[in-house]
């Protein structure tokens, strides 16, 4: 981890956002611990929204008066600065609603690609075929290959994981092979916190010719990432987790697979011809953007986009690094903890981790536990995080998960530890 | 503090030491359950003997809540009339979706009215009622059986 | 038409709506008539939106802490009031990202079908199966339908034309038969302004046993409209177009229709229990919507369904209908105007006749024309309007399209009529 | 008024009296373009001889700028290098996709630097580039076809 020049200012962060002045239970402080499920947004990201809505606000790419061309405008633009953050091209950004109708926009045109022209022919899928993912995947990324699987009757496998919640890449060669079409997988787990090794799979994949595409949720909102230098076909991540609005995710693809890939949702504003009988589709991006698009919501992600970079993304990594840190040696020095995912090695360090850490409290349903932190005004994550089959490989029904984002600090840390020695006082479970 | 309504003594109790636990023969029909959220789930077994409930067994893992509104229910139907069963399971959904604003009669159910503080946070409410929707689809599926 | 107690009070009605305040063009006052595109949103609706992120926000349907409880109530309490507005049952609401993407959503379940299960078998096609649509769609709702015949081997139908833009419906008994599996059809027409007979198009459907798909995305903006009166099937529309947020739809599904139709997109909150291999399913919204939602988008629908119940639809309708009147009217009185779609009678009237009005002007391109309307401040629609195959039919290349919404007046009609005027005096037309 | 800037009286004149419009033959290859939001259309054709645009014929439906930026178009090219003619299509370009900011060169661009005014309305710089970007495809096409 590179050193950033100066820490966060954590303060400054705070005083942008107006909810975390509230209190929650009875008067209490809010500690919002639960950033890995949505980020709380800041002013700058709210006023930019109703910026676009209260001057430009106009359908894009469609009219010819002075509104629709601003409105166009701010809408390319943002999606510009936006594919910036991730080292990407403009027109290699697709937007949305969300992460996972970006993974199964690729998985529904891989499946279209078998009833398309001949330049689909490498998204064709079938018996024999494999599609690869991992057994740490939220269910956004497995239940649409399920699916393809399904429809297609290619045959779904998959990645294990360590006890101590890593890839089990031993089985790397002898998973991803000449079969393998796909191989779907997580940047970083929103369980675990672990970041996996994207280089090793991605070589791995290229040698057999199948085609990455990569979970980025939990990463892009956390540390700086480049999908060029990763060197991955397809990324999807969400703005709601990065200080943007809901109802906006991205896709990134390589050009030369956006533009030969079947289009999914279709309708207005990505065809290029249109007779009753048939109609031909506009290249990439539009042919993936049907309808009218999410625009206020895409200048927002962009405002949300210069506020971290103005942060710089080296130095967020740093300061969720070190609450990290904090609250795995604090989590290790309760007794009845058992922390999933990654933990502090012998000097006190942990490698290739992001802020999520999830954990069971011995004799305390993590349900329970939740119920406890909240009435301390301590908002955790309690169940299985859209990753069921993991917390079955884990042997744990469900878990407390405490994730960690910009405007979080020590305090929290701190709030968070006493409030789960305060749940096993409450059960009396040591 | 309000935690302390929702977490009554009775609950705990139930929760510790569960009545009627584990699965037993002979059984007319069984329902699984599960909580999609948080990954609870209940599998319990019912048996009927003409119109009453002759036995509830069960088997599950989940939250307090959830294990000890279960271990509450076959307190209160274990003996009981199928019909008056129903009654008091109509009545415990009424208090658990009436968001703390329904005042329980113990009467009807008896144990069962700790659960009222459940009913202020809308997130348990389902745990609350995992096992009682599995007794209802359980009776519901004995009774498509029987007849 | 019913007579509503009072007029609108448009001066109130604009004072709320911060952009027409706005000058363009050089100072000229903004006239917009391009909300048949995109409305205009009140301060109401943006501050129902951003009261929600800085006092409620969090992940819906997923904590047990007290902000998820919150935002989950706000969410579901948007769906109930907005399902109230269409005369639906909450549980009968399914928010989608666009009426485009709401559209797509069934005809990807119908094709899902086929590899479900046999309670989904009402919706599989196959060939020899057919799907009839109107020659006056949308993109949005014809598209879709050509890709989903394509898939499956099913044929395409369509209902033509009639001069004055009108469906032929004396085609009903021929084009949709027993073969037929589903009609999908628009309320309102977004170039021709024509409202369609819904009833006689359900009638027959049901006769035949046909599902029935409305696309309302013009009518519930702009008048009361209820779901299960119509009796149609399923009904999507559009945030966007009714004074809510970009990036939220809404489709209407019968609930028995519902509870059988396979899934589309998949991944977290739409599952009941998921394993590696296989996945199971929640029941309906839940089914339908995959990943984070559009959280604060539908409460801040929920603020403009209130913003338009305060007003009441009748009365909207009735001030839509004087302003369409007034259109048509000065529009006949200039000469080489052809008005695409239904006209005045003898008496000065149009009965079943929504507020868009599109037009060419002899011997002026409809994107010069709408070139120099903008000139004056005056924004409307040049091009197609997403209905190809409808200019196609009426043997323009595109057409200039005026629409009105609450905020418009009388005014806004004589301004525009002046700048047809001038527009035919710039290019020396008349 | 702004207006008049995009609409210059060349572009009108061009627009009433098109030049080397019609379909004609010999041709070694066609283009057809279209602008998908407005629907409008260009069929475009060319006869390279040698190196050289020995005609560019063309027929289309559109508005006045598409329309006159074709005709010029046809002055332009026709009788010049195929190298010149690229050299001014890049000029063209750049001259509409400049947002009014770009300078025209007249000895380059002749006629076409009236367009300067439309690169000011981004959504009509399709318009202005529909008939050169039917050129540019026709003269790859004819150029796979002579090589
Ligand atoms: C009649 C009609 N149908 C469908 C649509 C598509 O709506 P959206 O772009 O919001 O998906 C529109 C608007 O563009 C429309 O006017
Ligand atoms: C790792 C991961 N993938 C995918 C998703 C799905 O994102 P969304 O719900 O925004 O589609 C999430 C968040 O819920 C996530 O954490």
């Amino acid at each position: 981890m590179t050193t950033a020049t100066s820490p966060l200012d954590v303060d400054a962060v705070r005083a942008d956002f107006a909810i975390l002045g509230r209190t929650v239970r009875d008067g209490k402080r809010l500690v919002y611990l639960d950033s890995g499920a949505t980020s709380q947004r800041p002013r700058q990201v709210l006023d930019a929204e109703r910026a676009f809505l209260e001057q430009h606000n106009s359908a894009v790419h469609r009219g010819a008066h002075q509104l629709a061309e601003e409105a166009t405008d701010a809408y390319e633009d943002a999606r510009a600065r936006i594919a910036a953050f991730v080292g990407a091209e403009p027109g290699e950004l697709v937007f949305t609603k969300n992460a996972t109708e970006g993974i199964n926009l690729v998985a529904y045109a891989m499946g279209n690609a078998a009833s398309s022209g001949p330049e689909a022919a490498r998204f064709v899928l079938g018996p024999g075929d494999e599609i690869v993912v991992t057994e740490m995947e939220h269910h956004a990324n497995l239940v649409p290959w399920q699916q393809l699987a399904q429809r297609t009757g290619a045959t779904l496998r998959w990645f294990g994981v360590t006890d101590d919640g890593r890839l089990n890449l031993s089985e790397l060669d002898s998973l991803v092979t000449e079969r393998t079409k796909v191989v779907a997988f997580t940047h970083q787990s929103n369980v675990l916190g672990t970041v996996n090794p994207v280089d090793a799979l991605v070589a791995r994949a290229r040698a057999v010719g199948a085609l990455t595409v990569l979970d980025a949720c939990q990463s892009v909102p956390h540390s700086a990432v480049d999908f060029p230098a990763l060197g991955v076909d397809f990324a999807v991540f969400s703005s709601h987790k990065m200080l943007g609005p809901y109802g906006l995710g991205v896709l990134y693809g390589r050009r030369e697979l956006l533009e030969t890939m079947p289009p999914f949702l279709t309708g207005g504003s990505m065809i290029e011809m249109v007779e009753m009988a048939k109609s031909t589709f506009a290249p990439p991006p539009q042919r993936f953007e049907a309808g009218t698009p999410m625009t206020s919501q895409a200048v927002a992600l962009a405002a949300a986009v210069d506020y971290l970079s103005v942060l710089g993304m080296d130095r967020v990594a740093e300061h969720e690094h070190e609450l990290t840190v904090a609250t795995l040696r604090g989590l290790a020095e309760i007794p009845g903890i058992r922390v999933l995912g990654p933990t502090l090695d012998a000097t006190g360090e942990v490698a290739a981790r992001g802020g999520a850490v999830s954990f069971v409290v011995e004799g305390i349903h993590p349900h329970d536990a939740g119920q406890v932190l909240d009435d301390q005004g301590i908002a955790v994550r309690v169940g299985h995080h859209c990753a069921w089959p993991l917390h079955r490989r884990l042997r744990v029904p469900a878990s407390v998960r405490a994730s960690f984002y910009i405007y979080n600090d020590l305090a929290d840390v701190d709030a968070f530890l006493a409030g789960v020695r305060a749940t096993q006082a409450f059960f009396g479970a040591v | 503090m309000q935690l302390q309504q929702m977490y009554q003594e009775i609950i705990l109790d139930h929760y510790k030491n569960p009545h009627g636990r584990g699965l037993r023969d002979p059984f007319d029909a069984e329902s699984f359950q599960v909580n999609p959220t948080c990954g609870d789930e209940v599998t319990l077994r019912v048996k009927l003997d003409g119109a009453t409930v002759a036995d509830v067994s069960y088997e599950g893992q989940g939250c307090s809540i959830s294990q000890a509104s279960t271990s509450v229910l076959t307190d209160l139907v274990v003996g009981k009339p199928v019909a008056e069963a129903f009654t008091k399971l109509d009545a415990f959904v009424e208090l658990m979706q009436g968001r703390g604003k329904v005042e329980p009669d113990e009467d009807v159910l008896e144990d069962g009215i700790a659960f009222a503080g459940v009913a202020k946070y809308p997130a348990r409410v389902k745990c609350a009622l995992l096992g009682w929707m599995a007794f209802k689809d359980a009776v519901a599926r004995a009774e498509g059986v029987t007849t």
